[in-house]
């Protein structure tokens, strides 16, 4: 289990094996990885800026990352957000979870990104080719999608 | 509770809600009618017309207290912190 | 889009390169690793041998990927499946799914492996210490989890 | 249809179901009366013991014609190649 908030970029493959390698435990690894898109809804987008509240960040992280553990029973979970300044192709995000079963891991995976889209204090800022900015917007879906969960 | 012994308390504002009040963070003396969060943006509105702006959608505006989400009817007690921002958007 | 049936270990991170590498039209990228874990309900597992039918095998993976297709708008998708005798801690399996957005490629990395799990004629034998063998049993739950995709 | 061009198919068994018939594959001239994959899996218990035992439960082997998955009820027709397994457990 780990959180982690940093500038620098990361490496999925050297996350999986700190996590994974040498344990026969483990059945099944997913990984979730978000990056920056070149467009946004038609829009392009130049680079995306990423701010985030210090301090809190990190116990939302490890929050959403306790509840998962929670609810699956997994083996490990990672989560890594960037920070900062961002090009298209960049990646932004990994989450790694790994459990015994497959279906444990996959639903994991997908509830720690719902819960990491509608409570980690992150604000994207995306800039065009002509240097105009302006805050990406909530998506209606993304409070749809963590809804999900509240029942199971 | 005495107004001789004011309460301090850290405000944090982000995104959108930072670029309009002009400021990252400040600190407060909270007037002893402020209660809950939403007491404290009815207060700040009175501070001055950046805040007006900041908070105009006040139902959109999120709150923090002490690092935790809260609703606009949380109190604030003994608050250390409490952080202003819109829908986070990460991920 | 590429399906992959081979006796070699494969690389995730290469895998991921390969098909993402330079594109800034991908914002969500799923692996899912299947491994052969140590024990099964218990029994340990000393190895496991995974049989398959040639040419089969390989057209049923390209119809379940072109299923996912159809299902989803993915910028990219791979499945490679080992055969042979593999050890505890062995990849077995990698899926891959690449999408503008996170609820696309995630499905589809569920989809795609409970339609693995189900139609790729693939047949595990474990082997426990003393070289005694048995094939493993097909789940109930694994047609239960292929069945929830006939309704959407 | 004339038992004077017999049809000629070939056979493949995977997993248990080889191990129990005791080969991987063969090549058989199917009888004019076998018309679907039951009708084969019939016949072929006809053949010996090792067949019967393969086909026990013969609800659980799988059967794939031309390397499609097929019921039991499937026409062979002008089938080429006619698979038998155990329900898959790969992934």
């Amino acid at each position: 289990m780990g959180v982690k908030v940093q500038r620098e970029d990361f490496d999925v493959a050297s996350e999986v094996d700190a996590l994974a390698s040498g344990r026969t435990d483990i059945g099944a690894i997913v990984t979730f990885t978000g990056r920056v898109r070149d467009d946004d809804k038609g829009r392009p987008i130049k680079s995306m800026t990423l701010e985030h509240y210090p301090g809190m960040t990190e116990e939302e992280l490890s929050r959403i990352e306790a509840d998962a553990n929670a609810r699956w029973p997994l083996q490990a979970s990672l989560i890594i957000h960037r920070t900062g300044e961002l090009s298209p192709g960049d990646n932004i995000v990994l989450v790694v979870t790994a459990s015994a079963h497959r279906q444990a891991a996959l639903e994991a995976a997908g509830f720690l990104m719902d819960y990491l889209k509608t409570r980690a204090p992150f604000w994207k800022k995306e800039t065009g080719p002509a240097g105009e900015s302006s805050w990406v917007e909530a998506r209606e879906n993304d409070e749809t999608a963590a809804t999900r969960w509240r029942s199971t | 509770m005495s107004s001789a012994h004011p309460r301090k308390v850290k405000l944090l504002y982000f995104a959108w809600v930072r670029e309009k009040i002009g400021r990252a963070s400040e600190e407060v003396a909270l007037p002893d009618n402020v209660a809950t969060v939403a007491d404290l943006v009815t207060w700040l509105k009175t501070r001055g017309p950046e805040f007006g702006e900041a908070f105009a959608r006040a139902d959109v505006v999120r709150a923090a207290v002490d690092k935790t989400h809260v609703k606009s009817d949380a109190r604030i007690a003994e608050a250390q912190e409490i952080a202003f921002f819109p829908p986070v958007t990460g991920g």
